[in-house]
């Protein structure tokens, strides 16, 4: 009972002091991605570690269950904060509801940096990423350039509500519209590549004359390449953070694009920016990671930076 | 003479049973306590007053939406829509409150009638289209309500609520959250609706025996329609909790969250046979779960490890349950 | 109709797929009179009384309630007109406490402001005041399920009574009880008699209906053939009228000579339910056991079956000392129980009675690797002969033949064992005089053909007439045994009640 | 003359028992001719052969792990790991023939190993630790296996297998995917165990009254085993296939299938309640899922809708089905 009752004080205590302090205490940076079950957060992990052996911090990155388990990361971040931790490092799943966390984290002195993605939120330190809408244009912009206007386009997405997905379909959609290509059909894949398959193998059946896909993961964009394959069409695929699976395909001159967002960079600087934000160092309010195409032509130089990161 | 004996008899009875029960809600109890336990060591984070509130407000949507939850499976029955029956219920309310303006108490009032509303048709299709299993229909509903919660919001979130609404989800008395309050206070009144009133008891008698619960001239089909309206309310209510706690609501809120619910109410001891089950175990059950990710939280375990982990926890909880109760029947 | 006259039934008529139930039965009962309603298994009885209190919607008829027609759609309204029922298939709660189901349904409350409580004090006077009246000692806290099938019968006639109804209806209320709970249910009848309350009363034990009757009706293939006094009857009469012949024999005991020793258990001891227990069976002769209902005979049987655990004893087959620690086991060594409860233990309700009479010997069948249904088809189909189950095809589902039968289900289904020992709890329950001398010719088949045979029955005559040797248990222990010769009601009933 | 009149009833017997069963599971029937009868006309493409063979494709994985599903439905049970088992096996099966070069074939034979050993371990939770419902033992699983499925791979998927592992979930021959062969297959070996065989009896009995199996000398410790073995073991295959299909081993695969294994269970007809339940109405369950998800696309609905009608065709689906048993019941 002694111990709560000056529990408050302590922390408050520490919130006070926490800039002076901080040489004197080991700066802990605690990374709270989406998920950790896909090669995108894979990376972005690696990013994160890597920095932290750098700056000679340490490093944990921890994430829900699944990308749509928005109230598990919440809970994350509410125990974050309770191990005040120096800074946090969060991809928001959910960014709106994620907002009363970040001013909980601030009250309590622990800096928030957005990574990947972007919250209407002024407290953040600094946004690390471009964001998925711009991704999602991007694959727009090279459909439209391989297709040109009155091209016939579908989308395969991820499921409704999930923002990472609905953001990445409609830069694509917005693009597309706008240059005047048609948009055949828009039908969710549950992110799966299976699932990416069989919605594919229907698509062929009501649009045999698609020309161009776009899947918002890389996943059921390889589901996609595999139903156009096995029905021998020729179609433009793109899919959408350039996963090690992705690059091979490409490589093999089957996956026509995908769209990366350097993971690897969006786990470094995040890092980065939150121990500069520790240490009181100015940061500048917006960290562009850049995104960027991989097609056949620079899908060589990509897979070895890939190999590299991943250590093979 | 024989008179006191019988008497002496009964009194001895009576506490014989009493002590059973605080045994048998204590079943579940044990597990949380070793696995407090266990945690405290790991953790010096754990048992601080600010991380206890945190399973405090984090078990709050989960014991609340399993307490209707316990109740449909007391009457041998499930609640698959409990997770979409949240979104709809609490995006209605959003709607009402952001998009038209209406007072922020009647749109909440309005959120919880929709859950109460939609619980009510899940019991209409049981009992009223007489599909075969509750599976069906609230399987059937989860995917409805979702859908229409996504269109109602055009799947996007809806945040920034004025403080009445966060109130409940968020606010906090000292540090005690109220969600947590909230939580007690609808504890207690389920107990006394399942302990002492006529359709508490009713609900018991369904699922032990439906054929004997009609013979007797309980009313079935009311009692249980009475049960899958309370479901709705009480996920309606887990809604009103969340959108308050991120003061946002969004359509794919409350995904999976019946599988949570339904663990809870299993590790209390609950039978998916029906007719056993206390709301004090359930309770327990949920704040397992909810002190299993906050223990793996704290201890930075990597998601794919605390899956594991989870996985083995939840066994090792009832296993643990299991031997109380065979050393139970073993000393009586 | 005279004044008397407080419920009337005319021209009912009930089908089921195929069956016609009832056939344009008229029924009538008199204010404070008891009515007997006789008929072989299949009869009707059941039917006819579940149409009266809503279970089964009637086809055609009217029913008059003190001259006064009625709709009865459900129990509830039955109940509402102060009709009330004891079902033959007990209707009990298995994890309720025995006062809560006493008043499941009507409970005991006080009004608050707005909602309905439970007056728990109050609805535990109650039932021990009842419980009291049928000189009945039972913990008003055990849950029904730990009850065995004769104390859930007492407690089921609790229920009945606790509704003070006009009209109480008990369907084969005697069926698993013993002399002494059946004097004690008596006496209640004839208090209600007084209190001028209605009864009708099934039963399939004659002597009841000469001794509490004042009237019986008597019902064939769903037809109604007679009503009369039974002071100006005879059983044999109303048995004519039953079944449609007389019965030369009620107890049709042969004499088979005392073969080896079969089984033999040595101070068989659960703690709590039986101790000490000793006895030996031979092959070639029937063991009877007698005892009240809560004596623990199932408990006893149920362990050397392999169903229930034991805490120490031995058990000896043909010998042998064996360990028997599953039905499994049991069976393996020969020796199969037919369990008193045919709903729970028993049978498989959702299932045919091919299904049912096969399951206990499906290996038999085996043709290969696989099941070969017209050997199953043809030995469940001579079964159904031999015990004469009413039913339109095998493929019946067990849960809609009538209790009777589906009790000569459960008997079917372990002939079809070559078992050397067989123990039969209360057999014959629910089940019709011609039909049960059928069943003791199977006894009697069995043990001339060298087996061994005990038989549990809390009917006295049946333990009298049929037994070689009779033991007695009285609360988990052996307090006498007889031979055939010096065995009589009363040395029995004293032993069981171990007034000696 | 006796004999003449019990052979000629016999016969009339089997008949009707006949005629019933095929009405019976032509009841689920019925449904999936009315759903396909309203696509046929709301899309040209629908009964386009080529269309055909893309459900029989597309039906192929769930109704594989359906027809486990009904095992431990039948009993009375359920099984939610199955998802997680299709994932783990088909994982260890991918890096035994990539990562370690083991022979392809004996490498599926090992991930088919996989799948029914953590089946077994379901198995023995439920009899050997007496976990009181299949529920918990099988929710663990599902989070033990999927961790393990993430641990393993590292969260990346494993491509490009040779032809030989392709061949089950991709091959076909003329127009018909093997895949649906093999489903068939399965089904017609199923159907004669359950119907023929007296372990797949002794399945009915148990979810029937499992009381009245154990005293009529059934094994139902070791029947149950069997049970759940059989369930990882057709999750398994389901992963074969899916591997096969996409030639590549996710460890996300099969998230999620655990519900439309049950829901095709319950659509064709089978009772949670146990002991009823046929594997050719589970067949039509799977295939009416497939058929839905088949239609959406062609009609392209939009994906907010899709699951609104999802959910409401469940429900139709069901209660035609239901129609359909009271006019049996009315008219015999
Ligand atoms: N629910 C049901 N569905 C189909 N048939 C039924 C149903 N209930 C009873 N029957 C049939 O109606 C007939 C009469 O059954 P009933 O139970 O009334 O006989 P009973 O006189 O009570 O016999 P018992 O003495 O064995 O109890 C039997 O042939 C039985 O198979
Ligand atoms: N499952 C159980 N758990 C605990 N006690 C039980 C259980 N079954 C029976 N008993 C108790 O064991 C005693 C014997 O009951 P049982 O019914 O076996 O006796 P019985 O001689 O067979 O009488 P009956 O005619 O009622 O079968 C009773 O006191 C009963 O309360
Ligand atoms: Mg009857
Ligand atoms: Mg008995």
């Amino acid at each position: 009972s002694t111990k709560s009752s000056q529990q408050p004080a302590q922390s408050s205590q520490e919130t006070k002091t926490s800039q002076t302090s901080e040489q004197s205490k080991p700066i802990k940076i605690a990374v709270i991605v989406k998920a950790l079950n896909s090669d995108y957060w894979k990376i972005v992990e690696a990013g994160a570690k890597a920095a932290g052996k750098d700056l000679g911090v340490e490093v944990t990155v921890l994430g829900p269950s699944a990308e749509t388990d928005v109230s598990g990361q919440l809970a994350l971040i509410e125990d974050q904060i309770t191990k005040k931790v120096s800074a946090l490092a969060v991809a928001p799943s959910q960014p709106p509801s994620a907002i009363p966390f970040f001013e909980k984290a601030k009250a309590a002195g622990i800096p928030v940096v957005l990574i990947d993605t972007d919250a209407n939120w002024d407290g953040k330190v600094s946004f690390v990423g471009t964001g998925n809408y711009n991704g999602g244009k991007l694959a727009g912009e090279f459909l439209v350039k391989e297709l040109g206007p009155g091209g016939k386009v579908v989308i395969i997405r991820g499921a409704m509500g999930d923002p990472t997905h609905d953001e990445r379909t409609n830069g694509a959609v917005d693009v597309l519209k706008e240059k005047g290509l048609k948009i055949l059909d828009i039908q969710p894949a549950n992110s799966e590549r299976g699932m990416g398959m069989s919605v594919m193998e229907n698509i062929l059946q009501a649009h045999p004359d698609v020309q161009g896909v776009f899947a918002t993961n890389d996943e059921m964009a390889l589901g996609a390449l595999r139903a156009i394959q096995a029905a021998n069409k020729k179609i433009i695929v793109v899919g959408f953070d350039g996963s090690p699976d992705a690059l091979k395909s490409i490589a093999a001159g089957e996956l026509t694009a995908s769209v990366a967002q350097s993971p690897y960079n969006i786990g470094y600087k995040g890092v980065e920016a939150a121990v500069k934000a520790v240490k009181g160092e100015p940061v500048e309010k917006r960290i562009d990671t850049g995104t960027y195409l991989i097609t056949k032509d620079n899908v060589q130089e990509e897979q070895q930076k890939l190999n590299q990161i991943l250590g093979k | 003479m024989l008179e006191k004996a019988k008497n002496t008899q009964e009194a001895a009875k009576i506490n014989w049973g009493k002590v059973k029960n605080i045994l048998s809600s204590a079943g579940v109890l044990i597990a949380l306590i070793v696995l407090s336990a266990i945690l405290a060591i790991l953790s010096p984070y754990f048992l601080e007053v600010e991380n206890l509130m945190n399973i405090a407000r984090q078990s709050a949507i989960n014991s609340l939406i399993a307490v209707g939850m316990l109740l449909t499976i007391l009457t041998a029955g499930i609640d698959l829509s409990v997770g979409s029956v949240l979104a709809l219920s609490s995006v209605v309310m959003a709607i009402l409150i952001k998009n038209m303006g209406i007072n922020p108490l009647l749109g909440m009032i309005v959120g919880l009638g929709v859950g109460a509303f939609l619980g009510f048709l899940n019991g209409i299709m049981l009992t009223k289209l007489h599909l075969p299993h509750p599976f069906i229909s609230t399987l059937g509903m989860m995917n409805i309500a979702r859908g229409l919660a996504l269109i109602l919001t055009k799947a996007t979130p809806i945040s920034g609520f004025p403080p009445v609404v966060q109130f409940i989800g968020a606010g906090s008395i000292g540090v005690v959250p109220i969600s947590f309050l909230v939580v007690i206070g609808v504890y207690i009144i389920y107990h006394i609706f399942l302990t002492r009133t006529p359709t508490g008891r009713y609900i018991y008698a369904i699922g032990g025996n439906i054929e004997a619960a009609r013979l007797s001239g309980i009313n079935v089909e009311k009692v249980l329609v009475i049960v899958y309206t309370l479901s709705g309310l009480m996920a309606a209510v887990g809604g009103l909790v969340l959108v308050g706690r991120v003061n946002a609501a969004y359509p794919l809120a409350g995904l999976g969250y019946e599988l949570d619910a339904i663990a809870a109410v299993i590790i209390g001891g609950a039978s998916f046979m029906g007719g056993v089950g206390t709301v004090w175990g359930t309770l327990v059950g949920a704040i397992i779960m909810a002190v299993i990710r906050n223990g793996l939280n704290l201890l930075s375990v990597s998601p794919e490890w605390q899956t594991v982990i989870i996985g083995s926890v939840i066994i090792g909880a009832v296993y643990l349950d299991v031997l109380r109760r065979r050393m139970e029947t073993k000393t009586k | 109709m005279d004044e008397k006259t407080i419920l009337l039934m005319k021209g009912i008529s009930k089908s089921f797929p195929g069956v016609q139930a009832l056939k344009n039965v008229d029924f009538d009962l008199m204010k404070g009179e008891v009515h007997g309603l006789l008929g072989e298994n299949g009869a009707g009885k059941s039917t006819l009384i579940k149409i009266l209190t809503g279970v089964y919607q009637k086809d055609e008829g009217e029913i008059f309630l003190e001259g006064k027609p009625v709709v009865i759609n459900n129990p509830r309204d039955a109940l509402n007109l102060g009709i009330a029922a004891i079902y033959q298939e007990l209707a009990l709660q298995p994890y309720l406490s025995v006062a809560e189901n006493i008043f499941l349904g009507h409970e005991i409350t006080k009004q608050s402001k707005l909602v309905r409580f439970i007056n728990w004090k109050k609805t535990h006077e109650e039932a021990r005041k009842i419980l009291k009246e049928l000189e009945l000692d039972l913990d008003l806290n055990t849950p029904i399920k730990e009850l065995g099938i004769g104390q859930q019968q007492m407690v089921e006639i609790a229920k009945v009574l606790s509704k003070n109804a006009k009209i109480v209806i008990m369907d084969e209320p005697t069926s698993s009880l013993s002399e002494k709970e059946t004097e004690e249910l008596f006496k209640v009848i004839f208090r209600l008699k007084e209190k001028g309350i209605s009864v009708i009363y099934i039963s399939h034990r004659l002597e009841e209906i000469f001794k509490i009757c004042d009237r019986v009706t008597v019902m064939r293939d769903g037809e109604k053939i007679v009503t009369l006094n039974p002071k100006t009857t005879t059983k044999d009469e109303l048995i004519r009228y039953m079944v449609g012949r007389t019965l030369e024999q009620h107890y049709p005991k042969i004499e088979t000579k005392k073969g080896e020793e079969a089984l033999r258990v040595e101070n068989l001891t659960r703690k709590g339910l039986f101790e000490n227990i000793s006895f030996t069976a031979y092959t070639g002769e029937i063991l009877g056991i007698a005892g009240l209902v809560g004596a623990g005979r199932t408990e006893i049987v149920r362990a050397i079956f392999g169903a229930d655990p034991i805490d120490s004893g031995k058990i000896y087959i043909f010998g042998k000392e064996r360990k028997i620690t599953s039905p499994q086991d049991a069976i393996r060594e020969g020796l199969v129980l037919i369990p008193e409860d045919r709903k729970t233990q028993g049978l498989i309700l959702i299932q045919t009675v091919l299904d049912n009479i096969v399951l206990s010997s499906l290996p038999k069948y085996k043709k290969g690797l696989l099941l070969n249904y017209r050997e199953m088809t043809n030995e469940s189909f001579d079964l159904i002969k031999r015990l004469n189950i009413k039913t339109p095809t095998a493929k019946k589902v067990v849960k809609e033949l009538s209790g009777g039968n589906q009790q000569k289900v459960v008997i079917a289904k372990w002939l079809t064992q070559k078992a050397r020992i067989f123990i039969f709890d209360e057999p014959t329950r629910g089940i019709d005089v011609g039909a049960k001398v059928e069943i003791y010719n199977i006894m009697n088949e069995l043990v001339k053909n060298g087996a061994s045979v005990i038989m549990i029955s809390s009917e006295l005559p049946e333990i009298l007439g049929m037994s070689d040797r009779i033991i007695v248990i009285h609360e988990g222990r052996v307090t006498a045994e007889f031979s055939r010769e010096d065995a009589d009601q009363e040395k029995i009933m004293k032993a069981a009640t171990a007034a000696g």
